[in-house]
């Protein structure tokens, strides 16, 4: 049992970690602001969770459980909806998405954003 | 009750603080004040009287003992500082009812004394403390309280001032931290008498000659030393008058006091000869800022900088008394310490009662206020004979400790510019006189009358005790001299 | 082995430099403060260094751990922390004031203003007029 | 690792003339330098510095730059002496790492002399299992007492130069439109938040003789949430929940507290701060003062970081809607 | 095992730096030290991990709530002096 949940927690661990690798990618490569954040935010969300469901695994019943599952909910909360409001803020202040006819290798991230 | 003296001293204005943000009405807060100092000025007596009789008296703050827990430690030394840092709060305080009434808008007063309490409180702490790292957090609470009591009147300037000193201190501090940690790493402790005892073993370690230099430069920032003084003019030019008068008598005084215990009682006179020619630095430093100080103050209009020019080069004389690292020498500082706090404490209120009358610190504006205010000029004029040294005044006593002591080092060419630099001293006093008596009245002088009683009456004592300790040498020259052996007692 | 050692204490002394070169160096009244922070930051560094021991953990006590690293410079550098967000407090209030004063957070222009104002004081208590101002001064 | 990036940090505030972007990246570097102090085994430190200065002081930094220019002027001259005084500064301290003990020796005289005591006999005289808080608040008490202290004087200070008049406050009630109002989303998660922010803070108030974290720390989060709350609805929504002159009191209040605790310590025969003396049981006595200088520190501490943003805040708030 | 994940964050984390130095708009600096602040949430849950003391997840905690509230405070000041520019200066 206990092997069990070290390889689960393993491969959660190491499955978030790449996620969060290519977000990172993402936020370096992409041409503009609007596909780095697409790219920081999905792979942030899905990354920190994986890492921390990770961990909860690792951490058995208790405290510190209950304190992971805390952050869990914080980083959910708080990191897509700073995202979000970024981006929106940065729409209203006049930063224009970049579309097809400015570039064409970046059309698909543009139009996925919020 | 006797045995809480030590701390009680510190806790009273500590805790009168933020009781005067529930007083509110300011002209309450302002008699609290008076009351709280004059309390820790009795405190600081009586601890004086006890020290003299029964030797050191040592308090285990929380009821650690000294490495573990914060001691505080009272001898000769700080007792007598202890003393005159409460007793000069106290009668600048006497003042400050009418003339911050002047100089401050009224929504300002509480924030005023609750601020020059913690500055009081964090003056007192550092006096009062054997502990290296506790002397950090009072110096920073004076000086935030400080930095708030110069930038808090209406003269722009004083807000950049206060900026500049802020930097400057919190580089100073800084740099305090840092020998401290240095001093800390090397001995695992903070107490001052146990980091005494611990460091003759790593004298040689080159960790403690940089924390050692790292906490006299900081030092020397916070007490003005000739090529670290930029901050002080300014400050003291555009600050609120009583500020001027509280910090320009204590605030240097007692980051002097810090360097002497510091040099003396935790480093040991050894260790500084062994390692660094500090008290040739100091010599040179002192004489350089006498002279330029000096004759930077002739130039000055704003008699408030000309005084705040030549408090930079008293300080210069302090520190060629500790220069000369003899017992005489260290008298000379002492003497000279308590000394200068009377007499700049005295002139800065006067010129802070002229402040209240005609609304400027303008040396012209001066033009034939000796009629108009005779009594507070009077005040000047001694103060300013004092400064010069002339005999019967305080400024006397230790400019001749100061030459003895030089004249017994063999140091005789120093002696002669000592004497040398109070002839510029006279220069600068004498245009004071010049314009007071001798320029005919300005139109705007026309209605001006007597600075009031409640102003008049602080100023005088002062004066007073300027002339009263220039004749009656027992106390002061008894108590420095005390003082001076116990410090090089320690190190026997 | 002594390069390894100190290492540790090398790389906090250049922090402390680049701090300490900020606050005398720049003019900007608020990128001063930064350095500030910067400055007292890495004396922390120095501090909570020399209380580290190899292999210990954190001082808080526990059965499974026997070696704690020293608490005292924790301690004392919480203290020292507090005391540097109170001043950079005060200094920014200050900061603000001044650009209320002054119009600019640049020390060279308030020099100059100030240097300007005493200027003017000087001429006037020799008796002259008052002359053409030589820059735009803003009161209040 | 962490120290190289500390370092790039550092030199790249040093090139950036936009102060906006010096703020966050000063902001990084205290995240950073908070990894740092865990990763060096001092957990209160890092704790402390996150929350202070990531969180308030960029707060702090940010309210600054609405009042001020956002650039900084190139200045004209290569300041050759700043260099000068800084390498002879860094020559100073470059000479004196030489003799010092070694990275976590665990020889250095610092482990040998007054620490052992704190770390074998604490749990005895105090009781309490952090130590860095039965120092914090116990052997070293005193300090602490000032460190409150210098907040207090820090707040007073603030107060004093950046007053609101009351034609500002009358004006903001009628004028000063609430902010962000059309980032919703963010409203409703920040409602959301709120009382997880305020509950946290108290734990870490009263949980802080176990693990990391005391009377600061919960103070700067509990603040840190009343900021939020402020940031996202406005000034005067939250001034009338909590009045500033309450807050203000409770500045004064705090430090009351904590010394009042002192000094009832010396009524009942003890030294000042000698917690030993508050109960029959000395452990006991101690668990005692230090909840209760705990509490006066995290009341200060908060309602001075509270009071410091209001006053920063009614600045813009003047500047904009005054004239 | 858990040395791998803090090895990819750090590095995550110096990408991030890299963007927050590289800029070009501020928005992306803004960005970059969301991503930053996340990022280090994550490394010190897995250092307390490591080090094998998870008691210390306090301070996760704090890092993600101040990481947050920092955000927001950022976003205000724009929202405030709407007219700053967001391109930084030549």
């Amino acid at each position: 049992m206990d092997i069990l949940l070290d390889i689960l927690s393993w491969i959660l661990l190491i499955s978030g970690s790449f996620f969060t690798f290519t977000g990172a990618v993402g936020l370096f490569r992409f041409p503009d602001f609007f596909s780095r954040t697409h790219a920081a935010s999905v792979t942030d969300t899905l990354g920190a969770g994986l890492i921390l469901i990770g961990l909860m695994l690792q951490a058995g019943w208790g405290l510190v459980l209950a304190k992971l599952l805390l952050i869990l909910v914080f980083s959910l909360l708080a990191s897509t909806t700073a995202c979000h409001a970024m981006a929106k803020a940065a729409l209203k202040s006049g930063l224009k998405p970049l579309t097809y006819s400015d570039q064409e290798n970046s059309a698909e991230e543009t139009t996925s954003k919020h | 009750m006797t045995a809480h003296f030590p701390i009680l001293q510190v806790i009273i204005p500590l805790f009168a603080a933020p009781l005067c943000l529930f007083l509110r009405i300011p002209r309450l807060v302002g008699v609290f004040a008076i009351f709280v100092s004059a309390a820790a000025f009795l405190i600081s007596y009586g601890l004086l009287q006890e020290v003299i009789t029964h030797g050191t008296i040592s308090y285990k703050l929380g009821g650690w003992p000294a490495p573990w827990g914060i001691e505080y430690r009272i001898d000769t030394l700080n007792s007598f500082l202890l003393l005159l840092v409460s007793g000069v709060s106290t009668v600048v305080l006497l003042a400050s009812l009418s003339s911050i009434s002047r100089e401050l808008p009224q929504n300002r007063h509480t924030y005023f004394y609750t601020a020059y309490l913690l500055c009081l409180t964090g003056l007192l702490g550092i006096l009062a403390t054997a502990d290296a790292f506790n002397v950090f957090v009072f110096l920073e609470i004076s000086s935030l309280s400080s930095y708030t009591i110069i930038a808090i009147g209406t003269d722009r300037r004083a807000l950049a001032a206060s900026y500049q000193y802020l930097i400057m201190g919190t580089i100073g501090a800084t740099f305090i931290l840092i020998g401290v940690g240095l001093m800390y790493m090397m001995t695992g402790t903070l107490n001052m008498y146990d980091l005494a005892e611990r460091l003759p073993a790593v004298y040689k370690s080159k960790t403690v000659l940089s924390a050692f230099g790292f906490f006299i430069v900081g030092v020397c920032l916070k007490l003005a030393l000739f090529p670290l003084h930029l901050w002080l003019p300014n400050a003291y030019a555009y600050a609120p008058s009583i500020t001027t008068a509280f910090l320009a008598a204590t605030s240097t005084k007692v980051a002097v006091y810090v360097l002497i215990r510091y040099i003396f009682s935790v480093f040991g006179i050894e260790f500084v000869d062994m390692s660094l020619p500090l008290g040739d630095i100091f010599l040179i430093l002192g004489l350089v800022g006498i002279f330029v100080a000096s004759i930077s103050a002739t130039f000055q209009l704003n008699i408030k900088r000309l005084f705040a020019y030549s408090s930079v080069a008293q300080i210069g004389y302090i520190i060629l008394g500790l220069a000369i690292e003899t017992q005489l020498g260290i008298t000379a500082t002492l003497l000279h310490l308590f000394n200068h706090a009377l007499m700049k404490a005295a002139l800065f209120l006067a010129i802070g009662a002229v402040f209240y009358r005609i609304g400027s610190a303008q040396l012209n504006h001066y033009a034939g206020l000796g009629k108009k205010m005779p009594l507070t000029m009077a005040a000047i004029v001694a103060g300013g004979l004092s400064l010069i040294g002339v005999p019967l005044t305080v400024g006397f006593v230790s400019k001749w400790y100061l030459v003895v002591a030089l004249l017994d080092k063999g140091w005789w060419p120093v002696a002669v510019l000592v004497l040398l630099s109070s002839l510029i001293a006279v220069i600068y006093v004498w245009r004071v006189v010049e314009w007071v008596y001798f320029t005919p009245p300005r139109i705007i002088t026309e209605e001006v009358k007597e600075a009031p009683l409640s102003q008049l009456i602080p100023i005088w004592m002062l004066v007073l005790a300027n002339i009263y300790f220039g004749v009656d040498t027992r106390l002061t020259v008894g108590v420095s001299k005390l003082a001076a052996q116990s410090l090089f007692g320690v190190n026997l | 082995m002594n390069i390894i050692g100190l290492y540790n204490y090398w790389i906090v002394v250049v922090l402390m430099l680049i701090g300490f070169y900020i606050v005398i160096a720049h003019e900007n009244l608020i990128k001063k403060l930064v350095g500030l922070t910067i400055f007292q930051t890495s004396v922390f560094f120095l501090y909570i260094s020399m209380g580290k021991v190899a292999g210990a953990t954190a001082p808080i006590l526990d059965e499974n751990y026997q070696i704690y690293s020293n608490p005292l410079p924790h301690v004392l550098i919480l203290t020292a922390i507090v005391v540097g967000i109170a001043t950079t407090a005060l200094g920014l209030a200050l900061v603000v004031r001044i650009y209320e004063a002054y119009g600019s957070i640049e020390e060279n222009d308030i020099q100059v203003q100030d240097t300007h104002d005493r200027l003017e004081c000087q001429l006037e208590a020799y008796g002259r007029q008052k002359p053409p101002t030589l820059f735009d001064q803003e009161t209040n | 690792m962490l120290l190289s990036f500390l370092a790039l940090t550092a030199i790249a505030i040093t090139r950036m003339g936009d102060l906006f972007a010096v703020v966050m990246l000063s902001g990084i570097y205290s995240l950073l330098s908070a990894s740092l102090f865990l990763d060096l085994d001092a957990v209160d430190v890092a704790f402390t510095e996150a929350s202070v200065g990531a969180g308030i002081s960029t707060l702090l930094f940010l309210a600054t730059l609405k009042l001020v220019p956002r650039y900084e002027k190139k200045s004209r001259y290569k300041p050759a002496l700043a260099l000068g005084v800084v390498i002879v500064t860094g020559a100073l301290l470059i000479y004196g790492t030489l003799d010092m003990p070694h990275f976590g020796d665990a020889d250095a005289p610092v482990h040998q002399h007054v620490a052992p005591r704190y770390l074998n006999d604490s749990i005895n005289e105090v009781g309490l299992p952090n130590v860095v808080t039965s120092v914090l608040a116990s052997y070293r008490g005193y300090d602490t007492l000032g460190e409150v202290v210098v907040v207090f004087a820090a707040g007073i200070g603030v107060m004093s130069l950046l007053m609101v008049s009351q034609r500002t406050k009358a004006r903001a009630l009628t004028k000063v439109p609430a902010d962000m109002q059309h980032q919703i989303i963010l409203r409703i998660v920040a409602k959301m938040m709120l009382p997880l922010i305020l509950i946290f803070a108290l734990y870490v108030q009263f949980h802080g003789d176990y693990g990391p974290g005391g009377g600061f720390q919960a103070g700067v989060i509990f603040a840190a949430g009343i900021i939020l709350y402020t940031m996202l609805f406005g000034l005067s929504l939250t001034q009338s929940v909590i009045k500033p002159v309450f807050v203000e009191m409770l500045t004064a209040f705090g430090v009351l507290l904590y010394s009042g605790v002192g000094i009832v310590c010396m009524i009942l025969g003890g030294n000042y701060l000698d917690y030993d003396v508050l109960s029959h049981d000395p452990v006991h006595g101690q668990h005692l003062g230090i909840l209760l200088i705990e509490l006066g520190v995290g009341i200060t501490v908060a309602a001075v970081m509270i009071t410091l943003f209001f006053k920063f805040t009614w600045r813009t708030v003047k500047h904009k809607y005054n004239q | 095992m858990f040395v791998i994940p803090a090895i990819i964050l750090l590095v995550v984390m110096a990408i991030a730096l890299a963007r927050a130095f590289k800029g070009p708009t501020l928005y992306d600096r803004i960005l970059a030290v969301n991503t930053f602040g996340t990022k280090t949430v994550l490394l010190i849950a897995i250092i307390d991990f490591l080090a094998g003391r998870p008691a210390f997840l306090d301070i996760a905690i704090v890092y993600a709530l101040i990481n947050f509230i920092s955000v927001i405070g950022i976003l205000r000041f724009f929202e405030f002096s709407s007219k700053t520019t967001i391109e930084e200066e030549p």
